[in-house]
């Protein structure tokens, strides 16, 4: 059984692999540009996930760790000429730097008081970019950041090339993540999400779990900002405001909080959904502000917490007989944070 | 008057009423004893309508009021002194004894009521302005039975007024709880943990135990069946 | 004392009062519901579109349109509640959270999408007049402000501790139980409690509609404001909200005073966090906390 | 093993507790019991450290532990439950055990993966919970959820097991199952401090029982001695005097 299982599992994986790795010569540029974005989106939301979602800490501070990735990485290149991969590293190097910071304050609060203290480092970072035109290019941004040349000995000027950047980036992110929370370091974020003073009881400290979920969160926001500048060449501080931050918010909850395949299929559908619908794209974030309102009252456990339940509604029409009742009520309360 | 049968109540996952069957008369004094967290407090919640039933039935002179909200259900006639009184602290005790009366719309009735409570309990009247919080907790249970006494409630709830109040006020309040019994007619419904001290009150008795009814019978008797401190101390 | 500084010390006042407005709701609805609704500046900007489609396309009389801003946006805000809130009461904090963001964004782009981006002022009637205080002149427009919020505040106060349905919402914010016990609908009372606060942020955006200007995304930063005023204050506490919108108020005007202006954003956010790393609990905390 | 010495906690002007003094005897199972809001759980409080104590010391294995972080005294090989959340309902019963091992790697840090995987199997067969290993625990009846906190608490390989109320909302037989793993428990050398309102329970388990009512402490002895002593049952009962 387990045998069988494990060979559907890797067969399924095989074509996964293969899908992805031809999808830039079977699509056209404007539909792997489209892909290009999910991809960095997934990095950028599953680094979101891991604070949010396996940690249970609201965090509005990611958009702006992400900036900090992508304007240490765009300075780097542009200014100091340092490569591509060096400024990569060093953009995750001081996103993490920065997040350790943030974590160092904010991790003091619980609950809402975190929330709103990351809300406000967001907005510091972004309004600190914004008032520092000599090094950030003030309101203006920054244009003409250039492709990475030739890593690997790979043109990554062309879109269907920076492709396979991105895609190692989202997969060895993804892999990252969820071999993180298989660590015990990882099994102590899930129990500080879930109950964190039985945690501190049973010896976990509690605000040293948190803080290494932070920084490394921070870190792969850096990483994902650091491509992001590079892919689309041109950063402003109007990418990275709190609107935004809620949309990455939404990208986990509305996927499903707190699992690995839920934010991909968050990001992947808040970005394909307005392009599938182009009349729809300029009511973009009414949009994404009433999914939101409805998928914290109707699906808390989001798209993927959705399928499931319709699949276990599904199975057990079949087999009526379930002494176990779902407990679904307490587990949907505590879907984020609590 | 009050019917209650098969009532289950569940918090979360927990069953803390599990079936439970009793009946309050006209005029009566039941009590409900019992040990810790066996249950009394969550029945005098769910009788209110603060805590919901997940089974069984709740009438009132024939009205079923377990789905009811609970200001319906103090409309129609349920004072419920709540374990450990509850008044409003940052209020003032006339402000408190004001809210008691909070859905009656006469009010030249309320002030006579007004002066009948501070007759009841003078110390209430020296404290008029003082704010609820400052008082001590006799003084607080006199003010909760004070506010529930404005509503002129049919059925009175008292939840544990023992608990917590100096063994002199005690009996001051025990003595009001028999008054207001004898003198103006009220039934009462009495949740206590002192047994011996509810038993001499009541006319009629339940005792419960992890949810459910396991003795019920007159008070006198009950109050010399060794039975009871059985029950409370553990003996299998 | 140079004119700028008095000048100044108006201004702070001016803008402290409307704090007040916005941060004296969003503290009942904290105190008593325990919903955190970032939402409430959306409330404050459809207070302002309110205010300018009577007055600018209608011709009502300013101080009429603001009564019925005062209404609609009450009613408004009653029926948020409802619908949005109420079946969230279960909800952890930051669920609720998250749900009033989103309920911000969705509002702010709808405006955004039916009315545009463009920036409109309110026409107000005694605008250019001003007298003269301590030698330096103040416009009437401010004084009616001022006078108008310290109305609304007062009358706030003398609601909540006179009317009875000040005092049903006083004791459901000491004891919800205790006042369900005494047959207060709680239901309805968070109702109130709720278009209360949207009626108050509706004025201070009609208010600042005419003094600046209304546009589709006013409400972001003063909604957050109102938040941080209330830890400033003390979350939960009336007192503590209206010290804290003086205290903010003046903050802002003199780091314009003295700053360049970009940075006046900027306050808000580091008061926040030195007034969480040091007085958690706020400046005025547990006041007149549950 | 543990010494409560002189504890003393103020809420706000109310003492919850007032100098409170017990020890506790290695390898015993020592039972908490007192009416409603005698200060059974703020005792637990302090001596975890929940919030420390007004005045007064706690000792354990003869070191002073007042005042010292949580997670430093199950370092130390103090464990405690809450009454009612008590697991980590997301996780399945393996990974909550897991989760309770976490505090081994500071205390034994050469540990081995395949000792840690033993020691999960050793403690999932002892609290019985060996064949749900991947239910979520949510989906735990109330009493299995006890167990599984349990199994937690053992995880830390804790010399001294604090537990608040753990029979609440079980129902007899499952209590009478929760004792029988107490003992189990003690047999592997755990010292067991308890805090019940079952008196069949609490006096069928424990060898010495103290008694709190209103924060003090009014009589400590065997489950016989409590029985009999006339300020204990004055205490669950009531003086009844009208006067």
């Amino acid at each position: 059984m387990t045998k069988n299982l494990n060979a559907k599992k890797l067969s399924l994986i095989a074509l996964c692999a293969i899908i992805l790795l031809v999808i830039p010569i079977l699509l056209g540029d404007y539909h792997v540009h489209v892909i290009n974005q999910i991809g960095i989106f997934i990095i950028l939301v599953t680094s979101l996930n891991l604070i949010l979602g396996y940690t249970g800490q609201l965090s509005f501070a990611h958009i702006g760790l992400f900036a900090i990735g992508a304007y240490t990485s765009s300075i780097l290149m542009m200014t100091y000429n340092v490569p591509f991969l060096l400024s990569l590293l060093l953009s995750m190097v001081a996103s993490a730097f920065f997040g350790l910071l943030v974590g160092l304050i904010a991790l003091r609060f619980t609950t809402h008081f975190f929330a709103i203290v990351t809300l406000a480092f967001g907005e510091i970072i972004r309004l600190i970019i914004y008032n520092m035109p000599d090094l950030t290019g003030g309101p203006n941004g920054i244009y003409n950041i250039p492709f990475p040349p030739n890593v690997f000995g790979l043109d990554f000027s062309q879109r269907s090339h920076f492709y396979y950047i991105i895609l190692i980036g989202a997969v060895a992110t993804v892999l990252f993540v969820k071999y993180m929370i298989g660590t015990r370091t990882g099994k102590a974020m899930i129990a500080v999400r879930e109950n964190e003073t039985f945690a501190q009881f049973i010896g976990i400290n509690t605000w040293k779990v948190k803080m290494i979920s932070f920084t490394l969160s921070a870190a792969l926001a850096g990483f994902a900002g650091s491509i992001y500048a590079h892919y689309n060449s041109y950063i402003s501080p109007y990418s990275f405001t709190m609107m935004e931050s809620v949309t990455l918010l939404l990208m986990v909850i509305i996927g499903g909080v707190g699992t690995i395949f839920g934010p991909i299929l968050g990001a992947a559908f808040l970005i394909t959904l307005p392009e599938l619908l182009r009349d729809v794209n300029e009511w973009r974030l009414v949009i994404f502000g009433a999914l939101l309102v409805l998928t914290i009252m109707f699906m808390p456990k989001g798209l993927l917490g959705l399928f499931k339940s319709i699949q276990e509604k599904v199975k057990s029409s079949k087999k009526p007989v379930s002494n176990i009742d779902s407990g679904l009520g307490e587990e949907e309360r505590k879907s984020v944070g609590s | 008057m009050l019917n209650i049968q098969d009532l289950c109540v569940n918090y979360e996952k927990n069953q803390v009423i599990k079936g439970i069957s009793m009946e309050v008369k006209e005029g009566e004094i039941v009590t409900l004893i019992g040990a810790n967290g066996a249950g009394k407090t969550t029945l005098l919640r769910t009788i209110s309508g603060i805590k919901s039933s997940s089974s069984g039935s709740i009438e009132f002179m024939g009205n079923p009021i377990h789905k009811m909200p609970s200001h319906k259900i103090v409309d129609l006639g349920i004072g419920h002194i709540p374990e450990g009184r509850r008044v409003f602290p940052e209020m003032t005790v006339k402000e408190n004894l004001e809210m008691g009366a909070y859905r009656r719309k006469d009010s030249k009735e309320m002030k006579k009521e007004l002066d009948h409570i501070f007759e009841l309990f003078p110390r209430l009247k020296e404290r008029i302005s003082q704010r609820a919080g400052t008082l001590s907790g006799g003084e607080q249970q006199m003010l909760a039975i004070g506010r529930a006494i404005m509503l002129r409630p049919k059925v009175y709830l008292f939840d544990e007024p023992s608990l917590g109040i100096a063994p002199l006020v005690i009996a001051e309040i025990a003595q009001m709880i028999k008054r207001l019994n004898e003198e103006e007619g009220a039934t009462i419904l009495l949740v206590e943990q002192n047994a011996n001290l509810a038993l001499k009150l009541s006319h009629r008795a339940y005792i419960l135990e992890t949810g459910k009814i396991s003795l019920e019978g007159p008070s006198e008797e009950l109050a010399n069946d060794d039975r009871v401190q059985k029950i409370y101390l553990g003996y299998e | 004392m140079s004119e700028q500084i008095i000048q100044a010390l108006i201004n702070g006042l001016v803008s402290g009062s409307i704090y007040a407005l916005m941060a004296v709701g969003f503290t009942l609805v904290f105190g008593i519901m325990h919903v955190i609704n970032l939402a409430h500046g959306e409330l404050y900007m459809l207070g302002g579109f309110s205010t300018f489609f009577m007055v600018s396309i209608y011709q009502i009389n300013f101080f009429v349109a603001l009564i019925a801003t005062l209404i609609i946006i009450g009613v408004f805000g009653f029926f948020i509640e409802k619908i949005i809130f109420k079946p969230l009461r279960n909800a952890s904090l930051l669920n609720t959270l998250l749900a009033s963001i989103g309920l911000s964004l969705f509002i702010s782009n709808l405006v955004l999408k039916l009315a545009g981006s463009d920036m409109r002022n309110i026409e107000f009637p005694f605008s250019g007049q001003s007298i003269s205080i301590l030698g330096t002149s103040v416009s009437v427009h401010r004084i009616v402000v001022l006078l108008l919020t310290a109305f609304l505040v007062c009358l706030l106060g003398w609601v909540i501790k006179y009317t009875k349905v000040g005092k049903a919402l006083r004791a459901t914010a000491q004891d919800t139980d205790a006042a369900a016990l005494m047959g207060v609908n709680i239901n309805l009372i968070y109702g109130i409690i709720f278009a209360i606060s949207a009626g108050l942020a509706a004025v201070a955006g009609g208010l600042i509609g005419s003094l600046y200007v209304v546009d589709p995304s006013m409400g972001m930063m003063p909604g957050m404001k109102a938040f941080i005023i209330v830890i400033l204050g003390g979350m939960g506490s009336v007192v503590g909200a209206l010290l804290g919108a003086l205290i903010f108020g003046y903050a802002e005007t003199f780091t314009t005073l003295f700053l360049e202006s970009s940075y006046q954003e900027l306050v808000g956010f580091i008061i926040l966090i030195l007034v969480l790393l040091f007085k958690p609990s706020g400046l005025f905390g547990g006041v007149n906390t549950k | 093993m543990l010494e409560v010495k002189n504890v003393c906690r103020n809420f706000k002007g109310l003492q919850a507790l007032s100098d409170v003094s017990f020890t506790v005897e290695e390898g015993t199972i020592f039972g908490v019991i007192g009416p409603n809001g005698a200060g059974k759980s703020t005792l637990f409080n302090c001596i975890t450290n929940y919030f420390p104590p007004s005045s007064g010391n706690v000792y354990f294995e003869g070191k002073e532990i007042t005042g010292i972080k949580p997670h430093k005294i199950t370092e130390l090989g103090i464990t405690r439950t809450f009454q009612h959340t008590q697991v980590f309902p997301q996780l399945t019963v393996y990974d909550n055990v897991v989760t309770g091992q976490y505090v081994i790697k500071q205390k034994d840090p050469g540990r081995t993966k395949t000792q840690f995987d033993e020691d999960v199997e050793r403690i999932l067969k002892l609290v019985g919970l060996d064949s749900y290993r991947e239910t979520i625990a949510s989906n735990l009846s109330m009493g299995d959820q006890t167990r599984l906190a349990i199994g937690i608490a053992l995880a830390t390989e804790a010399k001294l097991l604090l537990l608040d109320e753990p029979a609440a909302g079980m129902n007899p037989e499952e209590t009478k199952q929760l004792m029988n793993l107490l003992r189990n428990v003690r047999e592997q050398g755990v010292t067991i401090v308890l805090i019940e309102h079952d008196m069949k329970a609490v006096m069928g388990i424990c060898e010495r029982i103290v008694v709190l009512e209103y924060g003090q402490k009014i009589a400590e002895g065997t489950p016989e001695e409590i029985r009999q002593n006339p300020q204990v049952i004055k205490a669950y009962l009531g003086s009844g005097d009208i006067a």
